[in-house]
């Protein structure tokens, strides 16, 4: 647990520092939520609630990396999602009928589950690379997206109730935010009260052992891209219904990257192995707050890019004990605190 | 001392071995010509000449950040700064030239030289202090960018510069196209030198075995002694080096810079790469694969391109199932020469 | 043209026509291709159609493409302004007339095709500027703008912010640019845009938005209500465009004026070609019709929207 | 040769998270001799040889090379200022030739290019030096792990070094290449090299060591020269205890397993082309069936076709009175059939994951994810084991690839022990083992013979063969030519004879 604390300290700190820069600019209010007719609203809760799709990506894209995989179809399978929702809402004659809603959630939900099972049985079974493998829907899945909705971007009644699932608010505490949060939740449970994290941080250690270890890897795999799916559609349906549209070319455009720079910030590695729910969900909260940020301490849209570059690099470093021990060298001169054991010496 | 000597055959039987190793990029030609004959089957005019050298034409910068991503992949690791730094570079000659006034050689001189420091303190980055290279090349990715688009937010003409035409003066040219001709510029051959070079380095000299060694394992390779963080920066450095040279290509090829140009080349090129047969865990593979690789790329668009009766969304879905099909083909082609234990 | 024989199935007097379009990034281009296929289907023509994904590279790549397929005419819809010398020269080497369409190229590259056709940016810029300076005309206080451009760098989003701002300096407009950020078209990241700016500089004393397109300004619509705030009276929206769901807006009184920028110029465009072909003279620069409408005509307007 | 000291180690330091691997050791070795560092698995050895070699960064102390003071950045200087080392773990790029692991970062040039066909000539000449015969254009990664530590030990010696260090060179081979191996070190000491030797066979120590430094828990125990210190008192300087439970397994099991019932294993015509003959072998209940031959006689592959872990395309297989041809690791577990690997870096453990997740592995694995095992239950059987086999650091929750090699060995041991499975395969278990810990493995497997469990044992030693053994397969060539009967006669010599007569008139 320790060394969990001490893998999620420096992204906490980088995150306080945003936020301090926020307060320090736009005053308290923008930390502090306030509540206007029934529902929590302010600068940091509407940060999450935006990050809650990228949140939910990030979840599943923990999960794949800590096979030794990597998911480049989430944004695509997040416009496949809204796309089929949305679609099917619209060409309803009742947009508020609940039987309909319910029926566009799930159809959405299921198509993306098999997405993402597709996905991992290419790379569990036919063993292709992960990168290739869902390379192929990332460049497929737009125009899947964009074929459900003819290229149009279907328009949802702000009436439907679908629409609640972006807007809404339960306890005040909007919907979206919920639903990432009882995501991390479920998922943290289902890996760590079961076994299932061990065995995935096994074959995402070594593959071969775990084969000889008895371990069923290849459903493992298949498991993990399919819940990566899963999410990646979940957010879509959030990410449309907060829109009331979905957008099937631009929504989620470059979200991969995102999900994949939250994890890594969060401290788990590309290589597999460990991996770090929590962490992932701080990483999310980072970016999210980046993006206000920029805007808040005015700089111009060109800067957007720089700024993120700078902060990503410094939560790099940071998360680096050869940079901390290189930077701190000067300061400590008693040979007390043991040096960190480096399997590869780099020196 | 005992005078028998012990004999074991490799596992797989030698000559059968000397092949395996070739057998993804054999795959990736074959079926790169079943595509191209699939082509000329298909489509008129596809029987063009032209067809085959326009992938060197318009995939030039690509092929070239692409061998730079071999080099970087080989060891093991990614570079997802190429594309950034590539657009970066265009926007340095056009910035340099037309509003600074500098001399064009002297601009081109300083983009190489910026894009191979640019490695360098990368690839210092992720060997010293261990950064993950996904996430060190990514700020690379943003960082360029954003400073491209602040050093111009619309796309600047550079046609007035006399240097950068030499690019796409015509070295080769046989014939009018109308008439079944073909031609080539001077920068296809300056991808070509690229590919030749990169072939030399990686296959016959230290620094180039040092790449697979460091791919294959680096802790073994850091126990065998060899030059692992010279070996490690080096390849980003390289990679630095092809994006730019790759910009300064394309800077040739349009005459003009783009701020937003070349978004997602890094993906391209990567999938390049890997469609080239070499593993993205570092340590197998050819630069000869992703010329292959480069050319399926292209060649796919171009098919589309002859098609030409697909709306947007299906032309993209057939890109996906093309390159699919591809993959699991080559899948079953490698499959009968994998290695049983690791 | 020479190619006429080899355009397959083209049908008898048919012609072969390649056209780059930049992409398929939102619904007035995937509108605007609709227009141009249904036409050349009409009209008998076979079109070669390639969708660039807002590649400079892939346009290039398409127009190569035709030129060795050798088609009677090439239409190109520039993702940018600069860069076509050479793929244009090459064009005109293979005697294939080129036709822009939409977006232009730079004036220098003016004799390496015959017309263009299409939508003038900084005029949707200076129409919505014109309406600008004339409401807010007598607005003692300053008039304080919000801006969301389109995708920072893009032809459009410069345009369309020049223009406008050009036609406020002229007529001596007193105003003030509170905040000007991208959304890059979308309405994901107009509405979190949107409620940013509501977070940081609040919606009191602000007069005017200005969305470089529908969506954007949509998302941004649905911000401003969700922080209890009347869209189209407690800030007045301009958007350009002008989709269905624009227009419903529009109806619905929650955007105050809508500049046209009209995609379904298909029809227009097969007449051109046709007449380039048949060696016709035509001239430089062809306008698509493109309207203004205001809060009167919205009702009036809405059934005619193709998009 | 009492000379002025090549290398001079003095007071070195060296902690990681958690363990203080040394403490204040001092080590001196002099030119021309062969110098043994003796100790339990975990005492240090290992990090000893990497403080030296620059792969790891003293806390404290200092080193001295010819006299003056050196630090090493990195392995490559080390090797660079004289010093040549073969790591305990096989420590080459098996993605690449074997000649060009000969000969990576010094190869043959001509100018700036390598020149491969002089590289190919060397490499072949080398080997054949050292009485290998491979083909060097081949992936190492095609031959046996024994094959990687002789291509290692052959890439070390030709680095001419004035320093030479083996770690457990000869942990995975056998009897023939062991007397080559010694026999190449005395050419190098008559040149004057001077080697450091890292062992747990005593008897190899006492073969060709001039001296011995004993470490114990990462401290300095004392430096003999081998003639003064007899055996049982280095036993008892590395296990600070008395050499008393060594030796003494004296094979009572022939006795009792029972002839009449079906035996648990019975393969028939078993085999895989290009791999291993089809080959007829049985085990009965509580038996012990030995695999001995040369390296690359196919044990391994023998035992893979039974577990499952490879694919038999010929032959049948009854597993406890069923036809079974399996398919994959986890059908034959789930029978009760444990598979033991003998690499076991790239086979066996999962470097990441801790001490107790490493052992419980397969255990949860046959339960499924949802079942995990409950805390207590894991936190018992994890604590059990790792007294019973006494591994060092006694810490369940280190990652365990922190651990010694010995260690990481038990560790493997303990998850295959640990589902108590009706028929455990051991492919060289003891590598890498100290003695005491040896005996004490081959007491388990004794023990759990005796209760009942089926052993199939596969070991380059033949007398721990011999030993343990109720029958003996031997295996030349990849073909199984012979099974034997253990009678109280058996003896290793019998074996090398069957071996060597290629088994035909035997049986
Ligand atoms: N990288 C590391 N991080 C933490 N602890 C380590 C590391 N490497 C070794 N150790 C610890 O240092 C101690 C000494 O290990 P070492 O490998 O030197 O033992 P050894 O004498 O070589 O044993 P063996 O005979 O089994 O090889 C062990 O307790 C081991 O757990
Ligand atoms: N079909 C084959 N052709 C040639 N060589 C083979 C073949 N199959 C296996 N080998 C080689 O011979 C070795 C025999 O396998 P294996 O290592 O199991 O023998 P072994 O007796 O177990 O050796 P070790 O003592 O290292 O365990 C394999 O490791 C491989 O290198
Ligand atoms: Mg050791
Ligand atoms: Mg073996």
């Amino acid at each position: 647990m320790s060394s969990y604390a001490k893998r999620l300290m420096w992204p906490v700190l980088v995150l306080v520092a945003l936020i301090v820069i926020n307060v320090s600019v736009t005053g308290f209010d923008f930390i502090v939520p306030h509540v206007n007719d029934g529902r929590l609203s302010g600068a940091f809760v509407n940060i999450l609630r935006r990050s809650a799709p990228l949140l939910l990506i990030a979840l599943g894209m923990t999960l794949v990396i800590a096979t030794k995989g990597i998911d480049l179809s989430v944004g695509a399978v997040y416009a496949i999602g809204a796309a089929i929702a949305c679609q099917m809402i619209i060409d309803a004659p009742d947009q508020s009928a609940a039987g309909l809603i319910f029926s566009a959630i799930a159809l959405a939900l299921v198509v993306t589950a098999v997405i993402g099972a597709w996905n991992g049985t290419m790379v569990a079974y036919f063993g292709i690379q992960p990168i290739v493998a869902t390379l192929i829907l990332m460049i497929a899945g737009r125009g899947i997206a964009q074929l459900v909705t003819g290229g149009q971007i279907p328009k949802v009644e702000d009436s439907s109730p679908f629409t609640q699932l972006g807007r809404g608010e339960l306890f005040t505490v909007p919907l979206p935010i919920v639903i990432a949060v009882l995501m991390l939740v479920a998922l943290a449970l289902l890996t760590r009260r079961t076994a299932l994290g061990m065995l995935l941080e096994s074959v995402g250690g070594n593959p071969e052992a775990s084969r000889l270890a008895g371990i069923r890897a290849k459903g493992i795999t298949v498991l993990v891209y399919l819940v990566c799916g899963l999410c990646a559609g979940l957010a879509g349906l959030i990410g449309a219904a907060n829109l009331g549209s979905a957008d099937a070319n631009n929504g989620g455009l470059w979200i991969e990257l995102d999900a994949i720079l939250a994890v890594v910030i969060g401290g788990t590695a590309l290589l597999g192995g460990r991996f770090y729910l929590l962490g992932t969900a701080i990483g999310v909260v980072i970016i999210g707050t980046l993006e206000d940020t920029i805007i808040n301490v005015g700089l111009s849209s060109q800067w957007q890019f720089t700024a993120k570059a700078i902060v990503v690099f410094v939560v790099a470093l940071l998360q680096s004990p050869e940079f901390r021990g290189w930077i701190l060298k000067p300061f400590k001169r008693r040979p007390a605190a043991p040096a960190p054991a480096k399997e590869v010496a780099a020196k | 001392m005992s005078t028998q000597t012990l004999t074991e055959r490799p596992a797989r039987s030698t000559l059968f071995d000397g092949v395996t190793r070739y057998i993804p990029i054999g795959a990736t030609v074959a079926l790169l010509l079943v595509l191209y004959l699939g082509g000329i089957a298909s489509f008129p005019k596809f029987d063009s000449p032209q067809v085959v050298a326009k992938l060197f034409i318009d995939n030039a910068p690509l092929l070239i950040i692409a061998v730079g991503m071999t080099f970087v992949i080989l060891s093991g690791g990614i570079d997802l700064s190429v594309g950034s730094v590539m657009a970066f570079s265009t926007m340095c000659c056009a910035w340099l030239t037309v509003d600074a006034g500098l001399s064009a050689p002297l601009v081109v001189g300083l983009v190489l030289a910026f894009g191979t420091l640019w490695g360098l303190g990368i690839g210092a980055v992720i060997h010293y202090f261990n950064v993950q290279p996904f996430i060190a090349t990514l700020v690379g990715l943003f960082l360029f960018r954003g400073l491209t688009l602040q050093i111009s937010d619309t796309d600047v003409s550079m046609r007035d510069i006399q240097f950068f035409h030499w690019g796409m003066e015509h070295l080769v040219e046989v014939g009018k196209i109308r008439t079944g001709g073909f031609w080539l510029p001077n920068l296809s051959f300056v991808a070509f030198a690229v590919v030749i070079v990169a072939f030399v380095v990686l296959h016959y000299t230290r620094f180039g075995r040092g790449v697979y060694a460091v791919g294959g394992s680096e802790q073994s390779a850091l126990l065998m002694g060899l030059p692992v963080a010279r070996t490690k920066i080096g390849v980003y450095a390289v990679s630095g080096f092809c994006a730019a040279l790759a910009g300064v290509m394309a800077a040739m090829g349009t005459k003009s810079a783009n701020p937003l140009a070349n978004v997602g080349a890094e993906l391209d090129a990567i999938a390049a790469v890997v469609i080239g047969g070499t593993l993205l865990t570092g340590g197998a593979g050819f630069v000869l694969g992703t010329v292959a690789g480069v050319m399926v790329w292209g060649l796919l668009n171009t098919l589309i391109a002859f098609q030409g009766d697909l709306s947007s969304w299906w032309a993209r879905i057939a890109m996906g199932v093309l390159l699919l099909a591809f993959i699991l083909l080559q899948r079953v082609l490698a499959r009968s020469g994998e290695k049983r234990r690791t | 043209g020479g190619g006429g024989d080899d355009s397959g199935d083209g049908g008898g007097d048919g012609l072969v026509i390649g056209f780059a379009q930049v992409g398929a990034e939102s619904a007035w281009r995937t509108a605007n291709s609709a227009s141009i296929q249904a036409a050349a289907e009409a009209a008998g023509h076979e079109l070669k159609f390639v969708d660039a994904q807002q590649e400079q590279e892939k346009q290039i790549a398409a127009v190569r493409d035709f030129i060795t397929q050798q088609v009677d005419a090439i239409v190109l819809a520039p993702v940018v302004e600069t860069g076509w010398t050479d793929v244009l020269q090459e064009a005109a080497d293979a005697e294939i007339p080129v036709i822009l369409a939409d977006r232009g190229v730079e004036a220098a590259d003016e004799d390496l095709y015959v017309t263009r056709l299409g939508s003038d940016f900084a005029e949707e810029g200076r129409k919505a500027g014109a309406w600008a300076a004339e409401t807010f005309a007598d607005d003692a206080d300053g008039t304080k703008i919000l801006e969301l451009q389109g995708t920072t760098g893009s032809a459009p989003a410069n345009d369309r912010k020049s223009g406008f701002f050009e036609v406020l300096d002229a007529e001596g407009l007193n105003y003030e640019i509170v905040d000007s950020q991208s959304g890059n078209f979308t309405a994901e990241e107009g509405k979190a845009v949107m409620e940013t700016f509501i977070t940081t500089h609040g919606l009191d004393g602000i007069d005017l938005l200005y969305a470089h397109n529908d969506e954007m300004g949509l998302g941004a619509i649905q911000a401003i209500e969700e922080a209890g705030k009347v869209p189209g009276q407690d800030i007045q929206i301009i958007i350009v465009d002008g989709s269905k769901a624009g227009f419903q807006a529009g109806v619905d009184g929650k955007v105050n004026y809508i500049v046209e920028c009209n995609p379904a110029f298909g029809d227009q465009l097969m007449d051109v070609v046709e007449s380039v072909v048949n060696g016709d003279e035509v001239e430089k620069f062809t306008p698509v019709e493109e309207g203004v409408f205001d809060a009167t005509q919205f009702e009036a307007e809405l059934p005619n929207r193709q998009f | 040769m009492s000379d002025d000291p090549i290398v001079q180690m003095t007071g070195i330091r060296k902690d990681f998270t958690g363990v203080r691997a040394l403490d204040g050791v001092d080590f001196t070795l002099r030119p021309g001799e062969i110098h043994a560092v003796m100790g339990e698995n975990g005492a240090g050895k290992s990090t000893l040889i990497k403080v030296l070699t620059g792969v790891h960064h003293p806390d404290a102390g200092e080193i001295l090379l010819d006299g003056r003071p050196v630090r090493f950045h990195s392995p490559g200087a080390a090797q660079a200022a004289g010093i040549s080392t073969v790591y305990q773990e096989v420590n080459l790029t098996d993605n690449l030739s074997v000649a060009e692991n000969l000969f990576a970062g010094r190869e043959p040039r001509l100018g700036p290019f390598i020149n491969f066909r002089a590289m190919r000539r060397k490499a072949k000449a080398l080997l054949d030096d050292i009485g290998i015969d491979l083909n060097v254009a081949a992936p190492l990664s095609s031959y046996s792990i024994a094959m990687q530590q002789l291509v290692a030990i052959a890439r070390a010696v030709d680095i001419e070094a004035k320093v030479l260090i083996l770690d457990e060179p000869t942990s995975s081979l056998d009897r023939d290449e062991v007397a080559v191996l010694l026999g190449v070190m005395r050419r190098l000491a008559e040149n004057g090299t001077a080697m450091v030797f890292i062992s747990h066979f005593l008897d190899q120590v006492y073969e060709i060591c001039d001296r011995m430094t004993v470490l114990r828990n990462g401290q300095l125990v004392g430096e003999w020269a081998t003639a003064d210190l007899p055996e049982n008192a280095l036993i008892g300087h590395m296990l600070g205890r008395e050499a008393a439970t060594l030796e003494q397994i004296e094979r009572t099991a022939a006795a009792h397993h029972v002839e009449d019932e079906a035996p648990l294993v019975q393969a028939t015509g078993l085999g895989r082309k290009g791999s291993i003959a089809p080959y007829d072998l049985e085990v009965r209940r509580g038996e012990v069936v030995g695999l001995a031959g040369l390296l690359g006689s196919g044990r391994t592959e023998t035992v893979r076709l039974i577990a499952g872990a490879d694919r038999a395309d010929s032959g049948s297989l009854v597993f406890d009175g069923e036809a079974t041809g399996f398919h994959n690791p986890r059908t034959a577990s789930a029978r009760g059939i444990a598979y033991c690997p003998e690499n076991r870096k790239t086979e066996g453990l999962v470097g990441d994951l801790t001490v107790a997740e490493n052992m419980i592995l397969a255990m949860q694995a046959s339960r499924g994810w949802a079942r995990s095992i409950p805390v207590a239950r894991r936190d018992k059987l994890v604590a059990e084991f790792i007294e019973k086999l006494d591994i060092r650091p006694a810490n369940p929750d280190m990652p365990v690839k922190n651990l010694s090699g010995g260690n990481q060995q038990k560790v493997l041991l303990a998850r295959w022990m640990l589902i108590e499975p009706k028929l455990l395969i051991l492919d060289e278990p003891t590598r890498g083992i100290d003695v005491g810990a040896k005996a004490d493995i081959q007491k388990l497997v004794a023990e759990l013979s005796a209760d009942g469990m089926s052993v199939l044992f596969v070991s380059a030693e033949l007398d721990e063969v011999t030993r343990l053994s109720d029958r003996i397969a031997v295996l030349r060539d990849r073909e199984l030519i012979a099974v034997l009967e253990a009678e109280a006669d058996m003896t290793t010599e019998k074996i090398v004879d069957t071996i060597v007569a290629g088994g035909h008139g035997n049986e």
